[in-house]
């Protein structure tokens, strides 16, 4: 490919739905490195926040890629959003519940059972599921307002949890904590990049690059976080490169598919499909959908993968 | 500047408040075009509500106060170029004297110029040019109701409605606003109706009185000196003075001698 | 009799307000074919309100408690400080400021603090009703009793009443269309207040409409959202015409705006 | 010079009041061993603010504009509707049922929609504190203009003055004490609206407070939460300042509220 | 019950009010303790400010204003059961006629009973027993006037301080008025203060005149008519009147014959 000039750049929009953490680190590599450009596209990266409403933004047409998770997807398109996952960064869910290292739960199932105070989101798919299983009507439920104070000085509380960040944060304020993860109850994609329906249609081979540059980005980056995570903390200074640094260790074991780096960001069907089963058995979504719409595959090297 | 005067007809008005209180009890009687009349009763008998009626401020319960043209039609009330002194001054706190004043005459959209003109002969006529200036919290009593008055009379109506505009000031005070409602009212030919607790007033200006008694009235005089007859300390003034004053007493339920 | 025809003929106008926008919004709706998730229809609403109607009940009853008994502690704070504030020179120049400072610190932002100050639930709402409707009744109480005709204070000074009194029976009487307004201005908030109370607050068996509309979000079921809205909105609604009809019941026999719409009315 | 020593002898009571309360607070803080995460101390928060600086005062610079662009428009809404609503007895039955209704609908719900609707950055966050600023502006200008002095709007009626001059030399200048309580109240709150406006309007280069605030809370950084809190505290108080002044410097004339106020301080 | 009566001394009393308008230059008299001083004189002489200072409303630029006990103590204000009428009504617009008229009463801790005998009597006496129940919206400016002097006459004070009470009502209800005036003077033997605008009813009610003009004292005439030799016809009392009405018209800068 011939090195395109500046004015001859697509320019394109990333909403993340977060600031920027070693959870986007191979969008972040592949900007410092060029990557966009050598496809062709001037991609700008929004920082977002809890509120910001990332799946909506995508799927009217606001933005033409923004990060959302993969029960988003199915339940706005449920809804009638035209969204369509491209690239699932998390192979495993991150989610999880942490609490402080020394409470003598020792398990999901346990905690369930228990009388905790637990903070989460309202809303949140898995609890469904976890009542389901394990009862849970003693518990506690309170909103997770994404202030982690409470946790820090509170022992026997309980809240939810990206394995990757709270824990890492927790740590360095001198809280141990330890994680379940829900992974085994409810394993959506998560950090999917979405994009429109109309949009996909049109800018196919946009999407395509951009997807192409972001897996490139993905496979630098868990190779030498070092190199890139500066450059995120000038863009977020609240969190220490200290704490990227673990953080980016973390999430390796999440990312990487067993298959090896080929497979970043693949998706399966049948990964969608229990996904699917799961919302409509917890009543989230009414009715099953034709899945096949819901994600597009842009890099066929990556389909095939188990 | 040809206009068409009107009279002014109160016919059989009578006025029940909803708390069920009979301020007005068939009343009748007519203002002719250009002509003063002076109304006069004891407190609460329904003076204030005569004039809000023929201001069309108030709605009469039965009977109608209508302004009739020289050609016999009846006016609608709206057209008419009135002006009202009310018993209370009713200044904006927010404007000085002149401005007050020239209230009228801005909202007639009179040019700035004329305004400040025609605003400040009034107010030296009634004694203010030295508080011109001021805010309505700034002055006396009886100064604020000499800048409504003054404000009532900036305009030329054709129809003026002035109720106790004097009774806050001193007996000279008076007597030279007096003067200056008369020369507005000869200059102008306004249609008169002046509510007044002083009976030589009264006669002084008026040509014809009503004496009005617990919403009725008790008697319409007219006043029989001619106007270049008038003079305060004229025998024949004084004389006529007595005898409204004595139509007031009884009105008053006061045993007369 | 003559009063119920009256209050019919009274709700004719916004009735009809109401049902006219409604008519238009699911007429735009329709026309530009926007997705439900974007802006649901009236009538989508309303089926979701039938449909979720135990669940929006339940909070919309949740709500409306930590709501009005908000709105109450508030109206006392608001309407004793700021009489307070408004009788001591020295206070309205010192604690007026910092009530101001206090009324611009998010709630969102604090509601964490008063979760560990307070604990999960009801409290917490409660508080953060009053700590949002509390300000527009303080400015309006000190706004309405500096704002006493300075004869009638002269009045009162003479005949040496004390301050106590002469709030009792001056101050208060005659600040209370000032103060009607702050308290229909603190009815919405406090619902807000009460909203943003619960979503730090808890959650148990029976979700209150905080809890369910943030859980409506998460699921993007927009349709819920506004049904949710509606009936907070409701809420609001009713604590507003309380206060409405009581300021009514207070002045309208002798307060300028009653003799101003009635003269506007003929 | 003498309005200069004026000025300074009225700060010393709200000076001495905030000062008396960050003492106390530090105290407070130190006695109970209170954890940083849960109340920092003043000190701690006013280190926090030394230490991140630039990034508070760009944040308070964007939040500002948000905020101020917001309350004016939020002002100007509110004061010509307003005035329309008292004006016309039909659209007072009618509209302000309407905006009490949108009043309590929580901008917290509907944010997001805003963001989709406006798109990103400062329009949604302008938006959102000019929703939640106008209500109050709007309720007191109605409630000033139907208290009007019913004598001074028969005069205007017998001059003939039209509506809208009615308005410009009677009802505007009348109800400016009522008017300017009404903004003090939407000073406040257009700030806050602004900062969650901000929460949901995702953002570029340099983030204003509403985001500072959200990062910093999901950082456990409660110090950085406070000192953004503060400085959004300041921006209110510039607003609320400069309406306050306007409101003195348009009414001390001629008002009750400053003929009370100068009898007090006696 | 022992009372010490005090005189009421205007001691070289100026005002000069911020903007800088002189309304007072330098003013003494003195009103002997149970005395009736009328003050009367041009509108905006001043008449008001010097009985705000009497009340303690407004204070002197230079010079005092002093109540001093029979025992040539000087008293504080405060101390004195002291009792106005000011130019404007001043009613509370809430409350009905009969508790509008009571609430000094009710301020002083009267009961309940006694407030609404008491009130019901002056109410009486001011002509206002079918208005009882109305507020003031519904009353007439003369009634809202005689209610306000209702009011002030209801309690039993030292010092009566009364600004133009009677100048909103027709000649025969103000000798009602008077009537009642002096009676409630003569039961409490208040020190009293009056300012008018009519000259036979400063001379019929007071043993002093002062006659102001323009911030300052034209004249203090003690009325030499026993009190028992007044009669509104008597020769002696309208010649009385006569003199001070020459006063007054020169007070005002009017030429007199
Ligand atoms: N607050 C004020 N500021 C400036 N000037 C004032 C103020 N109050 C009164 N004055 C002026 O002081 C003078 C005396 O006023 P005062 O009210 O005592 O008059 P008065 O004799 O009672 O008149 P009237 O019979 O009209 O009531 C007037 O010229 C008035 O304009
Ligand atoms: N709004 C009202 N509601 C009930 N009664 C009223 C109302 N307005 C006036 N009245 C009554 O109507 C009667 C006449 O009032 P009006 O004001 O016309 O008297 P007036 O002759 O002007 O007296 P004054 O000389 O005292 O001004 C009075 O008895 C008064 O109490
Ligand atoms: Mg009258
Ligand atoms: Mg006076």
């Amino acid at each position: 490919r011939s090195s395109p000039n500046e004015a001859a750049l697509t320019p394109i929009t990333l909403q993340l739905n977060w600031v920027p953490e070693p959870e986007f680190g191979g969008m972040f590599a592949a900007l410092q490195d060029g990557l966009y450009v050598a496809e062709g596209l001037a991609v700008d990266i929004r920082k977002g926040g809890a509120q910001v409403p990332c799946a909506q933004l995508v799927a009217s047409g606001q933005v033409p890629f923004a990060i959302v998770s993969g029960e988003e997807v199915l339940t706005l398109r449920a809804r009638g959003g035209e969204i369509v996952a491209l690239f699932a960064t998390f192979q495993r869910n991150p989610m999880g519940f942490m609490l402080h290292k020394n409470n003598p739960i020792d398990s999901l199932e346990a905690l369930w059972k228990s009388s905790s105070t637990i903070g989460l989101d309202p809303g949140m798919p898995f609890v469904a599921i976890l009542n389901e299983k394990y009862g849970g009507k003693n518990l506690k439920m309170v909103p997770y307002s994404g202030a982690m104070a409470t946790f820090l000085v509170t022992p026997d509380y309980v809240q939810q949890c990206f394995i990757t960040a709270e824990p890492v944060e927790a740590k360095l304020r001198s809280v141990d904590a330890k994680v379940f993860s829900v992974e085994d109850v409810f394993n959506p994609y998560t950090a999917v990049i979405a994009t429109n329906e109309t949009y996909l249609k049109e800018n196919r081979a946009t999407v395509e690059a951009f997807v192409r540059a972001t897996k490139q980005g993905w496979i630098r980056y868990l190779a030498n976080p070092q190199k890139y995570n500066p450059a995120i903390v000038a863009l977020n200074p609240s969190m220490t490169l200290e704490a990227m640094n673990i953080a980016a260790d973390l999430e390796r074991t999440l990312i990487v598919p067993t298959s090896g780096e080929a497979g970043i960001g693949q998706m399966t069907m049948d990964r969608w499909r229990s996904l699917e089963q799961q919302l409509v058995d917890t009543k989230v979504i009414p009715v099953s959908m034709s899945i096949e719409e819901a994600f597009f595959t842009a890099d066929p090297s990556a389909a095939q993968a188990p | 500047m040809i206009r068409d005067l009107p009279s002014l007809e109160f016919q059989s008005v009578s006025r029940i408040f909803s708390g069920g209180a009979r301020a007005l009890n068939d009343v009748s009687f007519s203002i002719p075009a250009g002509g003063l009349t002076a109304v006069i009763g004891p407190s609460g008998c329904g003076k204030t509500t005569l004039l809000r009626m023929a201001a069309g401020l108030d709605r009469a319960t039965t009977g109608s106060v209508k302004f009739i043209g020289q050609d016999g039609n009846v006016h609608s009330r709206a057209s008419e170029n009135l002006s009202v002194c009310f018993q209370d001054a009713r200044l904006l706190p927010w404007r000085n004297v002149t401005d007050n004043v020239a209230l009228p005459l801005e909202l007639a959209g009179v040019s700035r110029d004329e305004r400040s003109a025609r605003a400040k002969q009034v107010i030296e006529a009634a004694g203010l040019s030295s508080a011109q200036a001021r805010l309505p919290a700034q002055l006396s009593g009886g100064m604020r109701m000499r800048v409504a008055l003054a404000r009532t009379l900036v305009t030329s109506p054709d129809v003026l409605l002035l109720d106790e505009p004097c009774s806050a000031v001193d007996e000279f005070t008076r007597i030279q606003l007096d003067e200056e409602i008369r020369r507005v009212w000869q200059v102008s030919g306004a249609t008169t109706m002046l509510i007044t607790h002083s009976v030589s007033e009264a006669v002084w200006l008026a040509d014809q009185i009503v004496v009005m008694s617990m919403g009725s009235i008790h008697e319409i005089r007219k006043v029989a000196l001619p106007r270049n007859a008038r003079d305060r300390a004229s025998s024949a003034f004084l004389l006529e003075v007595e005898t409204v004053m004595r139509s007031l007493a009884r009105a008053a339920g006061v045993l007369v001698a | 009799m003559m009063s119920v025809m009256k209050f019919f003929r009274l709700m004719v106008a916004p009735v009809t307000a109401v049902a006219f926008m409604l008519v238009a919004w699911q007429i735009a709706v329709m026309m530009s074919g926007v997705s439900a998730y974007l802006l649901p229809s009236p009538w989508a609403i309303a089926q979701t309100m039938w449909a979720s109607s135990d669940r929006l009940i339940g909070g919309a009853i949740q709500t409306a408690m930590a709501a009005t008994i908000g709105f109450v502690v508030a109206s006392v704070i608001g309407i004793l400080g700021g009489s307070m504030i408004a009788a001591i020179p020295f206070l309205r120049r010192s604690l007026y400021p910092l009530a101001t400072i206090l009324q611009m610190v998010p709630l969102v932002a604090v509601a964490p603090l008063l979760v560990i100050w307070l604990g999960f639930g009801l409290p917490t709402a409660i508080a953060a009703a009053a700590v949002v409707a509390v300000f527009p009744v303080l400015a309006a109480t000190i706004d309405g009793q500096v704002s006493v005709d300075p004869g009638l204070r002269e009045l009162f000074l003479l005949h040496g009443a004390s301050g106590w009194t002469r709030w009792r029976k001056l101050d208060l009487p005659a600040s209370i269309p000032a103060i009607v307004t702050g308290l229909r201005i603190a009815a919405g908030l406090a619902v807000i207040g009460a909203i943003v109370g619960e979503f730090v607050s808890g959650y148990g068996g029976n979700a209150p409409l905080g809890i369910v509309i943030m859980t409506a979000m998460r699921e993007a079921r927009t349709d819920l959202v506004f049904a949710a809205i509606a009936l907070s909105a409701v809420v609001g609604f009713s604590l507003f015409g309380a206060v409405s009809c009581l300021g009514w019941f207070l002045v309208h026999r002798w307060h300028a705006s009653s003799v101003n719409s009635l003269e506007q009315s003929k």
